[in-house]
């Protein structure tokens, strides 16, 4: 420590100088990269050999003299001052060979390279705000033509908008009030109504078939439907006690006949 | 050209106007930046001191004879035009794509899949009229055509596919559009129909697929 | 060439492209139209069919070296501009550009060099954060806009300069910004961590770094 006060000493005046500088025009700078980068150039080296040691003297001065003036820095300031300090320690110090963390060396070369890499930037700026620009320095047509658009139009579809609109009206029908779809529906009603009438004359074992109303036995879905409400119908009047019912094995036609 | 003259040249040569090539270019630039024709005299205010705008805007002209552009003057000021022979490129095509409407779409579908179709049975698996509007707009681009008259009573005209249809779908013929089935299982058809309606539609578009669309490919 | 070939050219004449020199006036035309860069594709759709508009355009580039008038290539899109050293003379068109901010020129120069650049990456670069405004204001002028977003955690949008800027700064591409060699070979466009920050989205932005701007220098 004694050699850092000793350096310390040493730096005091053109520090404090630079401090003083940087105060006057706190304000103009944008955060504390950007004080650094100005405290930088007092070193009067390329960025590439600056030493990072000296500078962060200079900016724990700066910000030391910023206190003492009870000037309100904004929180990044400190932060990097904080940061500094540490880093000002690092390189002081012998390297601790059970810190796993990077060496002072290694996070000074990092700040140098923030350093120089801002202030290419600044340059690249510059040097981008200097070219010659449009409307400055060259410019285009003042008086344009106009350009008549013809527009054409194209009309497009893909096989899944073609697909997905014949299922739209396909499911569209499935939601019709299913009422509507009555005429394809014999119930158990009609059924029942219907056995009634017939059952009288069923005195002799006869296939459940036969008994299907007229005009329903060919249509698929008719046929399920009259086939489905008959076989109802009749085992209603098997309960009823009018029908008798019966199938020789699995699978094998349904026969009906009058209870006798 | 007299040696004294030479010489009282080289002496104002910090004054003189720049050579009438560089008034050239500045005349060019001038007229092009210009938002509208520019006068002789506006030229020369704009130009350096001693500029002869008017025997520049002369070569100018000249240089452009023949090409793209033209050096033209209305009233008494100046500017560049296209050359009137390129008038047509002044125009612009743009080719814009939309979807076809869903009135078009589901039109089209039914048509695909229920070949040769007649208006009255599109309005009927619609539920909607069919407007003329939608049916020239297929015709015209030449996805359906017109197909045999039905034997029915009006004899109503029915439409059809054309290869240029199926060109565009990837399909090559209609019937290797998906079925009812092949939709529900792909998601399409979310909702179960309750039985009738379901197997009406269904058997119909076998039968259709096997007859209608087979006559449609024999020809 | 065989007789028969020679027919079967005269034959063709009627539908072959117009010849160069007819070419190069239709690509004057309309270049010299429009205020606004336009493309080799665009000026083919104008143009009659056959028509080789990226020879034209070298063509006409050349016979304008020197004049008043420029054809300048901003991106893949051509456009005509005026001499830059004859700005001089159209102080009446100049345009008032509105006076950008330090931290906004800083902004754009960042993105212009690092593109595509994210707001983290301009963030520590400058060591200060971009505000909102900034990034609003180079995006209202159109000289940035977004890029694809970056494949590292919470997918961080990235910035790109536009035509606009390229046409703005009289550039060709973003590979002519000046000193963009220099910074590159001196590895100050290098997305460099922070020692001992090797987080994985650190490395991956590393690596996306040097696909980004290598795109630059390739092709």
């Amino acid at each position: 420590m004694a050699e850092d006060e000793f350096t310390e000493e040493k730096l005091s005046v053109s520090d404090r100088l630079a401090a003083e500088a940087l105060i006057v025009d706190v304000d103009g700078f944008e955060g504390p990269l950007d004080a650094l980068l100005m405290l930088s150039r007092t070193q009067k080296v390329d960025l590439r050999k600056i030493s990072v040691l000296d500078l962060a003297r200079q900016y724990l001065a700066f910000v030391d003299r910023a206190k003492q003036l009870r000037l309100e820095l904004a929180a990044d300031y400190l932060v990097m001052a904080a940061w500094l300090a540490f880093l000002k320690s690092r390189l002081l110090l012998p390297p601790d060979p059970a810190d796993e963390g990077p060496s002072g060396e290694e996070l000074a070369a990092h700040l140098a390279f923030q350093l120089e890499r801002l202030q290419a930037m600044r340059d690249a700026a510059a040097r981008l705000m200097a070219r010659d620009r449009l409307g400055r320095d060259f410019f285009a047509r003042g008086q344009t033509e106009v350009v008549a658009r013809v527009r054409s139009v194209k009309y497009t579809a893909t096989l899944l908008d073609l697909m997905q609109g014949y299922a739209r009206i396909r499911t569209r029908d499935e939601f019709r009030p299913f009422v509507m779809d009555r005429n394809n529906v014999f119930t158990m009603e009609q059924a029942l109504d219907r056995m009634r009438g017939l059952i009288g004359y069923a005195a002799d074992w006869t296939e459940i078939s036969s008994y299907l109303p007229e005009g329903w036995e060919m249509d698929p879905v008719r046929r399920r439907s009259a086939t489905a409400a008959t076989f109802a119908a009749s085992l209603e009047l098997v309960k009823e006690g009018h029908l008798e019912i019966r199938q020789s094995e699995v699978f094998a036609p349904i026969e009906l006949r009058k209870r006798t | 050209m007299a040696v004294s003259d030479e010489t009282e040249q080289q002496e104002e040569t910090l004054f003189e106007a720049p050579v009438m090539a560089e008034q050239e270019r500045m005349v060019e630039a001038v007229l092009f930046a210009s938002t509208e024709p520019i006068t002789v005299r506006e030229l020369e205010s704009r130009m350096p001191h001693g500029c002869d705008a008017a025997e520049a805007l002369v070569r100018l002209r000249k240089r452009y004879e023949g090409r793209g552009v033209r050096v033209v003057k209305i009233d008494d000021a100046w500017a560049m035009r296209t050359a009137p022979d390129l008038g047509y490129l002044m125009q612009k095509e743009t080719v814009e794509t939309r979807k076809l409407s869903r009135a078009a779409i589901e039109t089209l579908a039914i048509i695909a899949y229920h070949q040769p179709a007649t208006r009255a049975e599109i309005e009927e698996i619609r539920g909607v009229s069919v407007s003329r509007g939608t049916i020239d707009q297929l015709l015209e681009m030449e996805w359906i055509r017109f197909g045999r008259r039905k034997m029915t009573p009006g004899r109503p005209v029915t439409f059809v596919v054309t290869p240029s249809f199926l060109d565009h779908f990837g399909l090559e013929n209609a019937r290797d559009l998906p079925g009812l089935k092949e939709l529900r299982s792909a998601g399409l058809l979310e909702n179960r129909p309750p039985p009738g309606a379901f197997s009406v539609a269904e058997e119909e578009d076998e039968e259709e697929a096997t007859t209608g669309q087979s006559e449609l490919f024999e020809d």
